[in-house]
């Protein structure tokens, strides 16, 4: 039998996958897409809790975690806009004016 | 009589002020002329509370204000004029009013002449308060204030460079001025550590409560209070191994040796054992030890004397020199005796340093006896002078030193230290040979001071006729020997010569004059015709022993002086700005490149902050797993 | 006036503020007028005081945090009187004699808030007042010693800023664990002083709060090892920062431990004579030597003032009257002594931008009134009888005697290396022939120094001839501080080693 | 088929939605009026946003304690009252810095205002629940407004500034979510309360106690990013660092308050059930914070940056109350921040007034220390009150800072930790430095040839703002006593 | 039986693909595949009888966020390789894995449990739409709103960041006229 557990991991797989995608993407707009990812792998683990408790809360919080990702498309892509327009490129190399 | 006292113990002090308000001006004599009559006035007034106190016999005890008031402990400005007290107060006006007349003379032409007297008469009234005060902590106030006033005085030509020992051994005024401050302040911290011994065990610093308290003290603190006591004495007494400042002190002006350097100041060590004599009776060991020390001191200084060529110094090392003797007498308990040959070194010694002053006065400060001779044409009268005080050194009858000195040898005997008495003879010889030897060679045989174009003058007349009541209290002090004895024992214990040395005493007196007398004649012999020089002598090992004052000086200075400064400087520059200095600006350093490392985390570019957020996930993630499989 | 504390302690820094107004050229006159009325005011205090009474006076509580236990609680008694007296005055001198030119509004201003902060701690006896003033003292003395000071001032100000501050909060900690005691005790939040002294406190906390308050005073005071702040303070400082930071900002530290230290933690106090004691030790006599190696006058007397404040604190660890009385007056006449020393060094440094003693020698002849005082002065550093400071070192020798001899003679030893380096001084830099060309033509002391000057000699003579009128108050309130301690001790022997005068137990 | 379901309107008790539902009306009606009338100046937006925050803050004060509303999503306790009113009393000092006298790019569109009421409203929903979906919407709704509004200060940093902070606030979005799936998992609810009780009965099972501290340490790492704690403070310098003074000062307030309310209910949950392990991973956390972020702002040359390190410094320092779990440590939580707010707002609104529109002083840096050399010297008062900051921050007493350090410093000693509050104390030794080294600029060196530095951007507005804060700085010891016994009260009602 | 296969089916399609967005260095390819992954999860959705959301999931995601992406991709031109500087991929990965392996113990654990009542059931009878939409409605009827209200900040903010006013800097233009402005203003 499939129980909760083998979801969880598989969520956690799922989100380690995008936190490599995180660190390692150079490019925002790919580095995005591992945001998706992430959030996309905590999806699985509270439809899957929900559908093993019978219990709604979990699919309400996946569903307000896809309306965030929506919005967070959104916003980020703003951003991403203003900067090429400025920077002419996506690499977040060149992102880095301001250390120390 | 209140008012005597508080006009004899006062008056220096507003002639030292009167002086003080000119002290910036240049010279008036009339500064000199009141300050010297203040003093006299003091004298006076000292004479009358002699008087009064040798009619009645009691004291007289003020009590002026309270001064220090803390916990238990109470201080008072007190004064008891007893005959202890009495007898130095005479001496140390009497003394000082001749010195302030003299130095009217002596210091003519000095730019510096008011301020001169300020400290003088500064110097009389802290020793008049030494004497005066009724507690330990008001002798201290004086003690400390005429160390105060001898480094003033000692260093009053301040403006004298600093030369090498070699050319003089006192370095410069100032030096010698510093040294001898400093040196009486290691005996001072012996003092003080006495003083604390006394009131924590008796509970009072007053002279008769400490006194009273002292049979029912345990003799291991009565044996630290006289130990501690005496170190204090010792400093101020020039006593070994704390003498060598004394000499060095010479670098004041003449009438400064005369006052504080032979007369006054250095007596004080012995006036204190005298003073503290309950304290000593009890404490014999101690006492043999002073005695003993005294001993030594008289022997030795005088071997020092015996080579030394500077004027001055030859009679600095005499008083040293006798300060052992009354260090012996008051260690064996003949305490009036002490006090005795006290006052009349005190004549007598002064004497002999004015005289000295008059010399250097004519000889333009020139002081090695070598480069003298012949004065006795040009400077009669202090010829005069000299060789009286001279012979009343040496203890030649009937002057005053015979007397007294005599009187201490006896004791020696009579005590059956047989030991000590025989080096106080010899050392009697030794006085006589070296004070003559002096005399001999700065007033007889030839002229050697014509090769320096030299043209000796004598003093001032005024001068001179201020000097004749020392000179005639050296010749005649002697005779009071009985008087004074009477007058005294009232306060001090009596010292009475046992019946076997009375039968001796004759044979006794005899031996020592024998001996005071084969100095001067040996003196005669080789310095009377003049100045030979003897190669082969002054090559000896022994010869040069003592005129390098058995290298004591340079002992001190190689072996403390320079390791001091050595260390000094290695403990600045090595422990504190690199150990203890480095270590703080380590620490504040460790952070500031700490964060100067750290700060590189932040590297600007957002992989690597992602990175360390997946780091910081990482770790707590494995911690946490960690921690459960544990806990 | 029963708020005569408040108004010392806000007439100056309201004065400040509106010194702002004031013109640059007016600004000395009315710092000095300020000064003057403060003065004038910590004399009506004097006046005022009942000098029988061993307990607080003037006291004013407001409570400003209730319910943190914060009150704003102000008090004076025998130990702090004088030196809010001594504060006041050596403020006032220090402007009088003052030579600063440029900016001279902006100090003005920085002493007036200065003199708020050095009042205030004194009559604080809420813990947090206490540290209110405590650390706002550091921010007049940090501008003051970097913006007028020599080549290296804003290191010196800096680290004199953070060295204290760190040990402050230390001490901070401690106060707030004592305030925690208290409520877990009482159930009362409280930081006033007075209510900590009636808690009884276990051996063992006693010995970590006193080791928490011990960091803050030792640097401040400042204690062997953590003394390092002061040379570089000193010698990068202007003159007056100097003066008011020898004369009266390291007497916080020292009047810290009695006000705390003694009566907060008896048996702690008790237990760490000793430790404090060798530390006390070391610092006298190795500050001594080191100052005896300096080549700058001012360094000279930087570290004596270390080795002198060693004296103060074996003092106050005396545990009799005798020694704490005398470290309290060894706090005024240090603050004096040293506060003149250091305004005749300015004076010479004024003349010639200079301290460095080689560069002197013969002084004497060109200035005699300046040899004078500097040498007067000296004398009184070095504790000469019938000066200001003999009384207070005598005290504290002879207090300490009673727990140690030997901890006594090397102690005492403090006389003699006192002398050889202030002696070497003296002579380095005024005796001797006037060997630099430089010198000749140096002018004596001019009126405003003598004005500023002869003031502290006449107190240095009569506070060494008549300490009376001073020593007596300070000793009564330390003969009850000493019998409150007693009661509170509780283990046998800091019973024992607590010496209660005869006059108290006869009282009992 | 289903029944219709009626709600009775009272129980839904809409009035504790009031506060966010006035913020949100209100950047409708901007939006609305920009709509109507385009090219309105911006100081009509700027008091009109300050009009809504103040009937917002009427609304807040008019709550009840302890009132649930809505399905017991909202949660109406003394902290979200108190953090409410912090953080609108915070916009309502910070939003009035856009009236400055030289024109800034976001101040332009109206939409700036709407968003930053949109903000606040998010904040609002953020501390009023403890229902972690609404906090995770609140959250996002927040953050994406603040996002903009960094990025509409409209320079190549500000970008920079706007996409670091976002990139790495999606990641911690996703750690949220995932420490949110584990705790659902774990319990089979997102309600804190019902949280608190299931756990408690779980907490014994075998096996169970890796996946609490696993759902645990996602949570504590989410929140470590939005308070900057180590390692996850990387973005808080950059931002700072790109954003207009104003608002990085914003950030380094209200923010915080608003995380550190949830945290205060998360991670106040784990250790009242007894799981130390989290108390001292926040210590850990937050001692580490502490000296890193002090140590590095040590070395700083810019002073904008240099507060920025500060502030997450000053967040380390108030986590490790929280970590505390005490009422007294709780409390003094909103007290740090409270009066803390007064010299940071005081502080960054110095910077802003002496704001250039270009780099002067150097290539990077709008503010570096060198622009402050001799200020004393040119603006004797500007100097003065620019100290007077610094030193409250330090926590030189009598000033604001001192007070909220004192008071946390207490809570731990209080709660048995004195070593926390030893190096709570030494931090703030290390800390002075810094602090000082402006003060050193200030007042110990000599001018630049650069005049007008200082004060470019000045304006009355900007002059009472400043005013406010250097009143409220020196003044806090007379408004301790109100905000201690208010905010304890507050507290303790809600029981934490 | 049935519903193992379809888990590990997905299970690995959805990895695979994961992996290939996250790795590939063609931001076409994946992009692609993060659209089908997407899609792959609404299957575990339907597979987990959360009907609703996996329509939602498909909407939203395959429709609406890869339509924006791939807007913003063709504004970027982003058909070519990505060239990309890892200088430490290896670490990367490491810590990739030590992190999965975390989660794997992590949600090793016994999570499930018998005990817990779910507190909002689905209704007996009705579809899960319905059941949503009751939940969605009444409990999280606010942060349905909220979110309503962060989806509108995110088009304003998505229409100010792309719009052309934030081309040209306001604040670097002369301000003469907005200075005069504001210093009449001061002085009244």
């Amino acid at each position: 039998m499939i129980g909760l557990n083998h979801y969880l991991i598989l969520s956690g797989l799922l989100f380690a996958i995008g936190l490599v995608g995180v660190v390692r993407r150079k490019n925002l707009l790919m580095l995005f897409f591992a945001t998706e990812v992430m959030l996309n792998a905590a999806n699985i683990a509270f439809a899957a809790t929900s559908h093993y408790y019978g219990d709604l809360t979990g699919q309400m919080f996946a569903f307000f975690i896809v309306a965030v990702a929506a919005s967070e498309v959104a916003v980020g892509l703003g951003l991403l806009i203003v900067l090429y327009k400025k920077h002419g490129s996506l690499d977040l190399d060149g992102l880095s004016t301001m250390k120390g | 009589m209140e008012k005597f006292v508080y006009i004899a113990l006062f008056a220096p002090l507003v002639s030292s002020l009167f002086a003080a308000l000119f002290g910036m001006s240049p010279r008036k004599t009339f500064v000199g002329v009141i300050a010297s009559l203040l003093l006299a006035t003091s004298f006076l007034a000292s004479a009358i509370l002699a008087a009064f106190v040798y009619q009645t016999g009691g004291a007289i005890h003020v009590t002026m204000m309270e001064w220090i008031g803390a916990g238990d402990l109470m201080i008072p400005f007190g004064f008891i004029v007893d005959q202890v007290s009495v007898t130095m107060m005479t001496v140390v006006t009497l003394v000082s009013t001749v010195v302030h007349i003299y130095s009217i003379g002596y210091m003519d032409h000095d730019k510096s002449f008011n301020r001169f007297f300020s400290y003088l008469s500064a110097f009389v009234f802290s020793m008049m308060v030494l004497v005066m005060s009724d507690n330990f902590a008001g002798l201290f106030i004086g003690w400390e204030g005429v160390g105060v006033c001898s480094w003033l005085l000692i260093g009053f030509w301040y403006h004298k460079p600093d030369v090498s020992p070699e050319e003089n051994p006192s370095i410069s005024p100032s030096w010698a001025a510093n040294e001898a401050f400093i040196v009486n302040r290691i005996a001072d911290l012996g003092m003080l550590i006495g003083i604390f011994i006394l009131y924590w065990n008796t509970g009072s610093l007053q002279y008769d409560v400490v006194f009273a308290a002292i049979p029912h003290l345990s003799h291991g603190i009565l044996f630290a209070a006289a130990i501690a006591l005496f170190i204090g004495a010792m400093g101020k007494s020039a006593q070994f191994p704390l003498h060598t400042w004394l000499t060095d002190a010479m670098e004041g002006p003449t009438p400064v040796s005369a006052l504080i350097h032979a007369a006054t100041m250095v007596t004080a060590g012995v006036f204190l054992v005298i003073r503290a004599n309950p304290l000593y009776m009890v404490t014999p060991e101690v006492s043999y030890f002073i005695a003993s020390l005294g001993t030594f001191v008289a022997f030795f200084a005088a071997s020092m004397a015996l080579v030394n060529r500077d004027l001055k110094r030859i009679i600095a090392f005499s008083t040293l020199s006798q300060l052992g003797y009354m260090f012996a007498a008051a260690g064996l308990g003949a305490y009036w005796i002490a006090l005795f040959h006290l006052a009349a070194h005190a004549f007598f010694k002064a004497l002999l340093f004015l005289g000295a002053g008059n010399v250097m006065h004519a000889m333009h400060d020139e002081l090695d006896i070598f480069k003298m001779g012949g004065l006795k044409k040009s400077m009669k009268w202090t010829y005069i002078y000299m060789g009286v005080a001279s012979l009343a050194l040496a203890g030649i009858p009937p002057l005053a030193g015979f007397f007294s000195k005599d009187a201490i040898i006896e004791t020696a005997f009579n005590e059956g230290t047989l030991i000590l008495w025989i080096i106080l003879v010899v050392t009697a010889g030794m006085t006589a040979f070296y004070s003559f030897r002096q005399v001999f060679l700065t007033f007889e045989g030839d002229e050697r001071y014509k090769a320096f174009g030299i043209h000796p003058h004598e003093m001032y007349k005024f001068v001179l006729i201020a000097m004749s009541p020392l000179a005639i209290l050296a010749v005649i002090a002697g005779f009071f020997q009985g008087t004074f004895h009477t007058f005294i024992i009232e306060l001090l214990p009596n010292y009475e010569m046992s019946e076997h040395t009375h039968h001796y005493v004759l044979l006794l007196g005899a031996i020592v004059l024998a001996f005071a007398v084969g100095g001067i004649v040996l003196a005669w012999v080789m310095y009377g015709k003049g100045l030979k020089r003897n190669e082969k002598l002054e090559n000896s090992f022994v010869y040069k022993l003592l005129k390098n004052q058995y290298y004591i000086p340079q002992f001190y200075a190689e072996f403390i002086s320079k390791p001091y400064a050595m260390i000094s400087t290695m403990m600045w520059k090595s422990v504190d700005m690199k150990i203890i200095d480095t270590t703080v600006d380590g620490i504040a350093n460790l952070f500031y490149s700490g964060g100067d490392k750290t700060r590189k985390m932040q590297t600007g570019n957002l992989s690597s902050y992602l990175n360390w957020m997946g780091i910081g996930l990482f770790v707590l993630l494995f911690i946490a797993a960690i921690s459960t499989v544990i806990g | 006036m029963d708020n005569i504390l408040s108004v010392l302690v806000f007439f100056p820094a309201i004065a400040a503020l509106l010194g702002f107004v004031v013109d640059k050229k007016s600004a000395r006159v009315y710092g000095i007028s300020v000064a003057s009325v403060e003065l004038l005011l910590a004399l009506w205090l004097w006046m005022s005081f009942d000098s029988g009474n061993a307990g607080m006076q003037f006291v004013e509580l407001v409570p400003l945090v209730p319910d943190f236990g914060i009150n704003y609680y102000l008090g004076v008694d025998g130990i702090s009187l004088f030196i809010v007296v001594m504060a006041a005055l050596m403020t006032l001198l220090g402007m009088i004699g003052m030579s600063i030119e440029k900016d001279i509004k902006n100090m003005i201003i920085s002493l007036l808030f200065l003199e708020m902060t050095m009042i205030g701690v004194f009559v604080a006896l809420d813990a947090i007042v206490f540290y209110l003033f405590w650390e706002l003292s550091l921010v007049p003395m940090l501008y003051i010693i970097g913006a007028w000071g020599g080549p290296l001032r804003v290191y010196a100000s800096i680290k004199f800023f953070l060295y204290t501050f760190t040990g402050s909060l230390i001490m901070l900690v401690g106060m707030l664990f004592m305030a925690y005691l208290y409520h877990s005790i009482s159930g009362i939040w409280s930081f006033s002083i007075t209510d900590w002294y009636a808690l009884v406190l276990p051996v063992s906390y006693q010995i970590w709060l006193f080791l928490a308050f011990f960091v803050g005073f030792a640097i401040k005071v400042p204690m062997f090892p953590f003394h390092t702040w002061l040379p570089y303070a000193h010698g990068q400082a202007p003159t007056i920062g100097s003066v008011i930071l020898a004369a009266v900002l390291l007497k916080m530290g020292t009047y810290g431990f009695v006000r705390f230290s003694l009566p907060l933690f008896p048996d702690a106090s008790v237990m760490m004579i000793m430790p404090i004691a060798v530390i006390s030790i070391i610092m006298i006599i190795y500050t001594a030597m080191v100052a005896y190696a300096q080549e700058d006058m001012k360094q000279v007397i930087a570290y004596s003032s270390v080795s002198h404040m060693g004296v103060i604190v074996l003092g106050t660890f005396a545990m009799n009257a005798e020694g704490i009385s005398g470290s309290i007056f060894l706090m005024l006449s240090h603050g004096i002594v040293s506060g003149a020393l250091f305004m005749l060094v300015g004076v010479i440094y004024d003349r010639r931008h200079t301290k460095l003693m080689s560069e002197f020698g013969g002084l004497a002849s060109v200035m005699p009134k300046y040899a004078v005082i500097f040498g007067i002065m000296l004398m009184a550093s070095v504790g000469l009888p019938l000066t200001i400071g003999f009384v207070g070192e005598f005290l504290v020798l002879l207090g300490f005697y009673k727990v140690s001899m030997i901890g006594t003679i090397l102690a005492g030893t403090s006389i003699i290396i006192g002398a050889i380096y202030m002696l070497s001084l003296y002579k380095k830099s005024f005796f001797g022939p006037l060997t630099n060309k430089a010198n000749e033509k140096l002018l004596d002391l001019n009126g405003k120094e003598l004005m500023s000057l002869v003031p502290l000699v006449a107190i240095v003579i009569w506070l060494g001839v008549y300490p009376k009128p001073v020593l007596a108050p300070i000793d009564n309130s330390v003969k009850a501080l000493l019998t409150f301690m007693e009661e509170k001790a509780q283990t046998p022997e800091a019973k024992e080693r607590i010496v209660v005068s005869t006059t108290m137990k006869e009282a009992r | 088929m289903l029944e219709p379901i009626s709600v009775s309107l009272a129980s839904l008790n809409l009035v504790t939605l009031s506060p966010m539902l006035i913020a949100i009306a209100g950047g409708l009606i901007i939006l609305i009026i920009d709509l109507i009338k385009a090219d309105l100046h911006k100081s009509l937006y700027v008091m009109l946003t300050i009009l809504i925050l103040f009937v917002d803050f009427g609304s807040v004060l008019g709550l009840n304690v302890n009132e649930r509303g809505f399905f017991d999503v909202m949660l109406i306790d003394g902290i979200a009252i108190v953090s409410e009113l912090l953080i609108l009393a915070a916009s309502i000092l910070f939003i009035p810095l856009a009236l400055t006298s030289k024109r800034f790019h976001e101040y332009s569109y109206p939409e700036f205002f709407a968003l930053f009421l949109f903000m606040i409203a998010g904040f609002q929903f953020m501390v009023a629940s403890d229902n972690l979906i609404l906090i995770f919407v609140g959250i996002e709704t927040a953050s994406l407004s603040l996002y903009t509004l960094i990025a509409l200060h409209n320079r190549n940093s500000s970008y920079e500034a706007a996409v670091k902070y976002f990139t790495m606030g999606a990641m911690a979005a996703g750690f949220y979510t995932m420490g949110s799936a584990v705790i659902y998992a774990l319990t089979g609810s997102v309600e804190l309360y019902q949280v608190a009780d299931v756990l408690q009965n779980r907490i014994a099972e075998p096996g169970v106690m890796v996946a609490i501290l696993g759902g645990s340490v996602l949570l504590i790492a989410a929140f470590a990013f939005k308070l900057s704690l180590f390692p996850f403070h990387t973005w808080t310098p950059d931002v700072y660092e790109g954003a207009s003074a104003p608002l990085a000062g914003y950030m380094s307030i209200v923010p915080k308050v608003a995380a550190f309310v949830v945290a205060m209910r998360i991670f106040g949950m784990y250790i009242d059930l007894g799981i130390e392990w989290v108390r001292i991973a926040i210590l850990v956390l937050s001692v580490l914070t502490m000296t890193l972020a002090n140590m590095m702002a040590l070395v700083q040359e810019d002073v904008k940056r240099m507060l920025a390190y500060s502030s997450i410094s000053h967040a380390g320092f108030v986590m490790a109350a929280i970590a505390l779990d005490t009422t007294k440590g709780n409390t003094g939580v909103f007290l740090y921040y409270a009066l803390f707010m007064f010299t940071n707002l005081g502080a960054f609104t110095m910077l802003w007034i002496s704001r250039h529109k270009n780099r002067v002083h150097h290539e990077r840096y709008d503010h570096p220390y060198e622009k402050f050399a001799g200020l004393v010297k040119i603006m004797p008062f500007a100097a003065v009150i620019m100290a007077l900051f610094m030193l409250s921050l330090a926590g030189v007493p009598p000033f604001s800072v001192f007070w909220g350090k004192i008071y946390i410093m207490s809570a731990a000693v209080d709660a048995g930790y004195v070593w926390l509050a030893i190096v709570m104390g030494l931090n703030s030794a290390i800390a002075a430095y810094y602090y000082l080294k402006l003060i050193v600029y200030m007042f110990l060196k000599d001018p630049e040839e650069n005049d007008g530095t200082v004060t470019y951007n000045m304006t009355k507005p900007l002059m009472t703002i400043v005013g406010v804060a250097v009143a409220a700085t020196v003044g806090s010891v007379f408004i301790m006593q109100p905000l201690i016994s208010y905010i304890f009260y507050m507290v303790s009602a809600s029981g934490y | 039986m049935y519903e193992q296969i379809a888990f590990y089916l997905f299970s690995v399609l959805t990895i695979g693909l994961f992996l290939v967005t996250v790795l590939s260095k063609n931001i076409l390819y994946s992009m692609t595949s993060l659209a089908a992954g997407m899609v792959m999860i609404s299957g575990f959705f339907f597979i987990l009888g959360a009907d609703f959301l996996g329509v939602v999931q498909l909407i939203v995601y395959v429709g609406a966020v890869m339509a924006l992406y791939a807007f913003a991709m063709m504004f970027f031109d982003a058909s070519r390789d990505v060239k990309e500087k890892n200088a430490n991929g290896a670490w990367v990965f490491l810590l990739g894995g030590m992190i999965a392996l975390m989660l794997v113990i992590v949600f090793s654990a016994p999570i499930y449990s018998e005990n817990i009542q779910a507190i909002y059931p689905s209704i007996p009878g009705a579809t899960n739409p319905q059941s949503v939409g009751l939940v969605l409605f009444t409990k999280y009827l606010i942060p349905f709103e909220v979110a309503a209200v962060m989806l509108l900040v995110a088009m304003i903010a998505g229409i100010i960041l792309a719009g052309k006013k934030m081309d040209q800097s306001l604040t670097t233009e002369d301000d003469s006229v907005a200075t005069e402005v504001i210093s009449q203003e001061d002085e009244k």
